[in-house]
């Protein structure tokens, strides 16, 4: 059986949202280039800033706390660690009593450095050391 | 149905394993300790690591021994290697950190040394170092090098200035795309080989007569310009300056050793099979870097007016100079390395002691590096003993016989002249004589110059305690009476790098 | 077509060149770990596709490791941003030139 | 015997290494008396191994200890006493043992003064293990050694800029002939498998020329560097800037003989390839008529002598270069002799001068240092080459050798050297000690040295004088180690206008020099005063002017090119090259420096175009590998 794309109904439409893209992407670089290339290069830090007048911009205060951070930073560690007891999971039977006791041994060193984290207080939101 | 796996615990040969565990299970109980009683004295967490540390030095003379009875050890899946190579470089990887640590004993207080996670990491990366050298599988060798290497990168920045910061972020960010040439470079070696063991890769390569040539010499590429990152070969070395200038003189002293010579014996593991193989792209790539850094290092040398950075290039310099054996590769050479770097270990140990005795806790007005030239002037007149102590480690430097290093650079240049290397061999020749210039720059401005400022020379020796004296009296008595040691010393390197094959 | 080893290692290097040109080209330094991962990751589909040909685990393990080995320098490099975002309220590399020469 | 050997080489290096342990405390007078016993107890058993030599002893050979036994490499460490080093060795413990007991009274106010005894003494042991080393590889540590020491005598006073600078001259110019010396060695062990003297010199007559000649030229590059030969002898005038003492030891007795001392020991070398040695023998011919050129003009005391030690050295390099090893050897030995003399005569001049140096500013000291001017003058004499003193024995025979030779321009230019070396030493004696004393002018009131500085002068005194008595025994002595030959003229006649002529020659210099120089009426040269300014004072000051005429016809010009030499080929040129190099170094430094921007952005990128290229060069090579059989194809249609 032989399926000739330009046969189906909807290629004409394909076509056209590709050569939109193409067409819009295209622009875009080509606006950029050129003002980039015409532009008069006036990097003066006065003309940079927001205001050229007015009062001083102050910067944004950090949104985010950086407990939320150092969340992340713990989250991933312990969560990457992942990757190394799904493969043991699968083939749980398979490595047996010596794999089970490597996996522990593992999850004990996870441990201590969880216990570590924990103690350190980089788990409670407010008490940041 | 698979059968369950049964290992027997003999196999393992969990022995091989021993010297790298010593060191975690260091770095957890302090952690651990910490854990129970914080704000203990920082001297009791230096009393530990040296206790592990020498814990690890027995674990390694048992290992050595049972390798001079039976050869080559492998253990835990055959991914523990435990050759000549491994045992003599992890001895002077295990010996310089016990001579290392007690400098963290300094009689001013620094920040990094009152938190024992600085001990911790301290252990952890001499463990991954052991993993580096212990090995020849490519995974593990990339684990205990990121392992390391991550120890590091904070252990710089714990230094808690604003260049460590900086030299922290620089160190990390190009260290992690030495991670990634690294990585792509196994991924093709196993891809043209199917096996990420050095051995197998040398076998399968041998075995189809490089065949695959093209891409043998890509994956070299990559895997080269990673370790050329770790070793600091010119161009790959523009982290070192400001790395070793960031972080505390100590560190430095300690980057400049360590990271090196276990990042030469993977080298050696990993070129030498390429070289004998009779690939000459590879040495002459190996020549071009060699003769590149030793010359480039020494003329940037040259111009530097801070000591410390003058010492990174120096010991950029004599990595150039160390990496000469590696593209000789004859066991003559691989011994004379070894020796060098033994002999570089004490003289460097000295030389960024006694910078780190005189580091200032603020720089006084008008002050612009640490160490600058200018802060050693008339040092003679305000205390001549460490004028003479650091004029002798200079000296060392210069490879002025019969200091240390004057044995290192005579036998990495015969093994040159043996192995027929003659123009390389004038060529380090000539380097060390352009290298005498900066290095009696220093002795100059110690003995000949008069104080530039009546302040420095309160700031000299000011940080110095019972500990460092010690150090660097272990330095010098190294440094001076190196060449009753070079003969033995030599006869048993040369007798573990001989057995072990390389 | 046959999606073949050479497409996956095509891919492969492709990725590894966008990291390359991430790691020239960009100044922020958090833009700068992103090109890092994307080398590391590149690296990772390269020894999927080469263990599956090879019907051999070795590849997938070093790609596990890999993993792994990427977020803990993730951790320390977001650590070390962190503190120097602290102190700088930027993360521009040009502003990190203090050391020189 | 061998007892005795390890006492010469050892007490140095205990002297030096007690002394050292003083050198941060201030003047302690035993140090030096410790230090100087010891170098005597080195000269005793220096003296007691010649005596065994004499007597037609074995040469004595020890070895210390094997330093290098691995690979191709096994350098058995050892020391020799045979009939060359055991006068080496004599004149090195003799002249030190003078110099230390002699510093005792010349550096009695210094603060430094313990620190001094530790460096001299660590010279002369550098010295010892130079010349007694039966190996290229210990004369290259003690060659390094001497380097050392003398770098720091000659920086001893490190206050003083000039001091320093001179010091670091010495050092760096040396650094570049040791390279030269590093580069001979390489060759002798690459080509011979040995650096002992004895393996190695039975093994040169197996190679060919031209190696020889290399190894020849570049043993003599280090040789030029330790003796100051042209175009490295700048650094010796300059090295004056260190105490008097160190002058007399180091730059006129012993370091800068080390280059003579090569050669004399590299004699089998050196007599398979006699083009060398014809340059070597005309260098020092060269060498030994500019060095006296620029002495006739210099108005610096010890300069004047510095430039004579140059010349003299000049003397030892043509003798050794044609072949008449121990006629150099011998030279060597006697001026060792005189040149100490005369140059701690000179320190006890400076001491009472307070520490001047222009003999303009002296004159007619003979009255107040009758000891010193006695010796002075004998030295003189002797530098000059009059009979019967010990200068005139070695000093003819050298010109012997030229004329036996037949190499008369060789000839001709010592004997011109011979009279301008008369001229000179006596224009100094002239200006120090006879005349009226114009140093009043400058409130200084000279007195005598100590009486024990002039006792421990005396035995030089009594050597420089009776030396040339000993040339038969000599001549035994070194018959067989350095195949000596008699240099006879045949015919009787020949020989005698030849003695007469020179002798002649010398003593008319010697007056001239001292019709022109001990008269009264010397000024300090400034040529302002108003009584300088009349017609008639300048008529009679010029004596008719014919003086004049003879000065601008004929000295003048000499002196201009005199001071040619100096200011343009020695300043400019030889100066200019020196620096040049470390120049193109550092500027090379400092231009390729901007690689390390600090920006880490800079920085990846280097890494990413480091990586780039080894890619690039790795994909060269694999298409390269691919389509080899094309591409030699393709080569072979070209022809390749």
């Amino acid at each position: 059986m032989e399926h000739i794309i330009t046969a189906n109904p909807y290629f004409g439409v394909f076509v056209l949202f590709v050569l939109t893209f193409g067409a819009f992407t295209a622009t875009t670089i080509i606006a950029r280039l050129a003002s980039r290339a015409l532009a008069a290069k006036d990097t003066e830090k006065i003309k940079l800033s927001v205001y050229e007048c007015g009062p001083e911009v102050t910067k944004q205060p950090n949104r985010l706390s950086p407990q939320f951070y150092l969340f992340a930073l713990l989250f991933l560690l312990f969560d990457v660690e992942i990757v190394f007891m799904f493969p043991w999971a699968v083939d749980f039977k398979v490595l047996g009593w010596f794999g089970f006791t490597e996996m522990i041994l593992f999850i004990i060193l996870l441990a201590i450095g969880f216990v570590y984290a924990w103690k350190k207080g980089a788990l409670e939101w407010h008490n940041i050391k | 149905m698979l059968e369950p796996v049964n290992v027997s615990l003999e196999s393992l040969n969990l022995m091989t394993l021993a010297p790298m565990l010593i060191p975690i299970v260091g770095a957890l109980l302090i952690l651990v300790v910490d854990l129970f009683k914080s704000n203990i004295d920082k001297s009791l967490y230096v009393m530990l690591s040296i206790l592990f540390l020498f814990t690890d030095f027995m674990a390694l003379a048992g290992s050595s021994s049972a390798f001079m009875q039976n050869g080559t050890l492998l253990g835990l899946f055959d991914v523990m290697l435990v050759d000549g190579l491994a045992i003599v470089s992890q001895f002077i990887i295990v010996v310089a950190s016990m001579l290392f640590i007690p400098l963290a004993l300094t009689s001013k207080r620094f920040h990094e040394f009152s938190y024992p996670e600085f001990f911790a990491l301290f252990l952890f990366m001499i463990a991954g170092f052991q993993f580096m050298v212990a090995t020849d599988n490519l995974i593990l060798i990339f684990v205990g090098l990121e392992t390391a290497s991550l120890s590091l990168y904070t252990l710089i920045a714990m230094h808690n200035r604003e260049k460590s910061f900086e030299a922290a972020v620089k160190y990390f960010t190009m260290g992690a795309l030495a991670a990634g040439f690294y990585s792509f470079g196994s991924m093709i070696f196993y891809a043209v080989t199917g096996s990420v063991e050095i051995n197998q890769i040398a076998t399968v390569l041998v075995a189809n007569g490089f065949s695959d040539i093209g891409f043998v010499m890509v994956g070299f590429a990559f895997i080269l310009a990673s370790f050329a990152f770790k070793l600091s070969l010119v161009p790959f070395h523009t982290w070192a300056p400001d790395v070793y200038e960031g972080s505390s003189a100590a560190m430095a002293g300690y980057m400049s050793i360590v990271p090196k010579i276990a990042a030469f014996i993977v080298a050696m593991r990993f070129f030498e099979f390429l070289i004998h193989s009779g690939l000459v792209w590879v040495e002459a790539i190996l020549y071009v870097f060699v003769v590149v850094t030793m010359t480039a290092a020494n003329l940037w040398a040259l111009v530097q007016t801070d000591v410390k950075r003058m010492l990174a290039y120096s010991s950029i310099s004599h990595a150039g100079f160390a990496m000469a054996a590696v593209m000789i590769g004859t066991t003559q050479a691989n011994t004379a390395l070894l020796l060098y770097w033994v002999l570089f270990t004490f003289t460097n140990l000295g030389s960024f002691s006694m910078l780190w005795i005189s580091r200032q806790k603020k720089m006084l007005p008008g002050q612009n590096s640490d160490h600058s030239y200018e802060k050693f002037a008339g040092l003679v007149q305000s205390s001549p003993m460490a004028a003479t102590i650091m004029a002798l480690f200079m000296l060392s430097l210069a490879g002025v016989p019969p200091f240390a290093l004057f044995w290192g650079k005579m036998y990495l240049i015969s093994a040159a002249v043996t192995s027929g290397y003659t123009v390389l061999a004038l060529i380090m020749a000539l380097n060390s004589a352009i290298a005498g210039y900066y290095y009696l720059k220093l002795i100059v401005y110690m003995f000949m110059k008069d104080p530039v400022d009546s302040r420095y020379e309160k700031v000299i020796g000011s940080n110095l305690s019972l500990s460092l004296k010690t150090i660097i009296g272990i330095a010098a008595v190294g440094t001076i009476f190196a060449f009753i040691a070079v003969d033995p010393l030599l006869q048993a390197i040369g007798g573990f790098v001989y057995n072990s094959g390389y | 077509m046959e999606i073949g080893l050479n497409h996956y290692l095509v891919l492969a290097t492709i990725l590894f060149g966008i990291g390359l040109y991430g790691v020239m080209r960009r100044k922020n330094l958090l833009m700068l770990f992103f090109a890092t991962e994307i080398l590391l990751n590149s690296v990772n589909i390269g020894f999927a596709a080469i263990s599956h040909y090879y019907a051999d685990l070795t590849g997938q393990m070093f790609a596990f490791f890999v993993i792994a080995i990427a977020a803990s320098e993730v951790a320390v490099g977001l650590g070390l941003l962190i503190v120097w975002y602290k102190r700088h309220n930027s993360i521009d590399l040009d502003e990190m030139s203090v050391m020189r020469g | 015997m061998e007892k005795y050997l390890y006492i010469a080489l050892f007490a140095p290096l205990v002297s030096s290494l007690f002394s050292a342990l003083f050198t941060a405390q201030k003047k302690k007078q035993f140090v030096g008396v410790i230090a100087s016993l010891l170098i005597f107890t080195a000269f005793a058993s220096s003296t007691v191994l010649l005596v065994h030599i004499l007597n037609g002893g074995e040469p004595i050979h020890v070895t210390l200890m094997t330093w290098m036994a691995t690979g191709g490499l096994n350098i058995p460490f050892g020391f020799v006493v045979d009939e060359v080093s055991v006068v080496m060795m004599m004149v090195v413990t003799l002249v030190s043992t003078v110099v230390h007991i002699y510093s005792n009274g010349y550096m009695d106010h210094d603060k430094s003064f313990n620190r001094f005894f530790a460096w001299l003494s660590a010279f002369v042991f550098s010295m010892m293990v130079l010349v007694m080393s039966d190996n290229y590889a210990g004369l290259f540590i003690g060659w390094e050694g001497v380097g050392l020491c003398s770098w720091g005598l000659i920086g001893f006073w490190y206050n003083k800029e000039s001091a320093t600078w001179a010091a670091n001259e010495a050092f760096i110019m040396n650094r570049i002939a040791d390279l030269g010396m590093l580069i001979g060695l390489f060759l002798v062990y690459w080509n011979t498998g040995t650096l002992q003297y004895e393996e190695a010199f039975a093994a040169f007559p197996g190679l060919d020329h031209a190696t020889l000649v290399w190894i020849g030229i570049f043993l003599f590059i280090g040789a030029m560097g330790k003796s100051a030969q042209f175009p490295l002898h700048t650094w010796l005038a300059d090295a004056m800037e260190g105490p008097t003492p160190v002058s007399a030891l180091i730059h006129a007795a012993t370091m800068v003989t080390a280059g003579v001392y090569l050669v004399i020991r590299s004699h089998p070398l050196y007599d398979l390839i006699p083009n060398v040695g014809l340059f070597i023998a005309s260098l020092g011919a060269f060498v030994a008529i500019f060095a006296a050129s620029m002495a006739l003009v210099n108005r610096d005391m010890k300069r004047i002598i510095a430039y004579s030690t140059l010349s003299q050295l000049g003397y030892m390099f043509a003798a050794a270069g044609l072949g008449a090893y121990w006629v150099a050897l011998f030279h060597l030995m006697a001026h060792a002799f005189f040149k100490a003399l005369l140059f701690l005569g000179a320190g006890n001049v400076m001491h009472a001068m307070h520490d001047e140096l222009d003999p303009f500013k002296m004159g007619a000291l003979k009255e107040k240092m009758k000891w010193t001017w006695i010796m002075m003058t004998i030295a003189s004499f002797a530098l000059a080459g009059v009979f019967p003193l010990a200068g005139f024995y070695s000093k003819d025979a050298i010109l012997e050798v030229g004329f036996v030779e037949h190499h008369y321009i060789i000839y001709t230019v010592l004997l011109v050297t011979a009279g301008l070396t008369a001229f000179y030493s006596f224009r100094l004696v002239a200006l120090i000690f006879h005349g009226e004393d114009r140093y009043t002018l400058f409130g200084i009131h000279p007195h005598e040295a100590y009486k024990f500085m002039l006792w421990a002068m005396s035995p030089l005194l009594i050597l420089a004088i009776i030396a040339g008595a000993f040339q038969h025994t000599f001549f035994e002595l070194v018959e067989e180690a350095l195949n000596a030959v008699h240099y006879h003229i045949h015919s009787h006649v020949t020989l005698w206008i030849m003695i007469i002529g020179t002798q002649a020659f010398v003593l008319a210099s010697i007056f001239y020099a001292y019709k022109k120089y001990a008269r009264k009426g010397i000024k300090v040269p400034d040529g302002t005063s108003e009584t300088e300014q009349s017609f008639l004072y300048k008529l009679l000051y010029n004596q008719y002017y014919i003086p004049y005429f003879y000065d601008e016809y004929f000295v003048k010009p000499y002196r201009e090119l005199s001071s040619i030499f100096w200011k343009k080929v020695d300043l400019k040129v030889v100066d200019a090259t020196v620096d040049g190099i470390a120049k193109v170094l550092y500027s090379t430094g400092s231009a390729t420096r901007g690689m390390q921007s600090g920006n880490l952005s800079t920085m990846l990128r280097w890494m990413v175009v480091g990586l780039v290229v080894l890619l690039m060069i790795a994909v060269a090579v694999g298409l390269a590998a691919r389509y080899s059989a094309e591409l030699s194809q393709f080569l072979a249609g070209l022809g390749v």
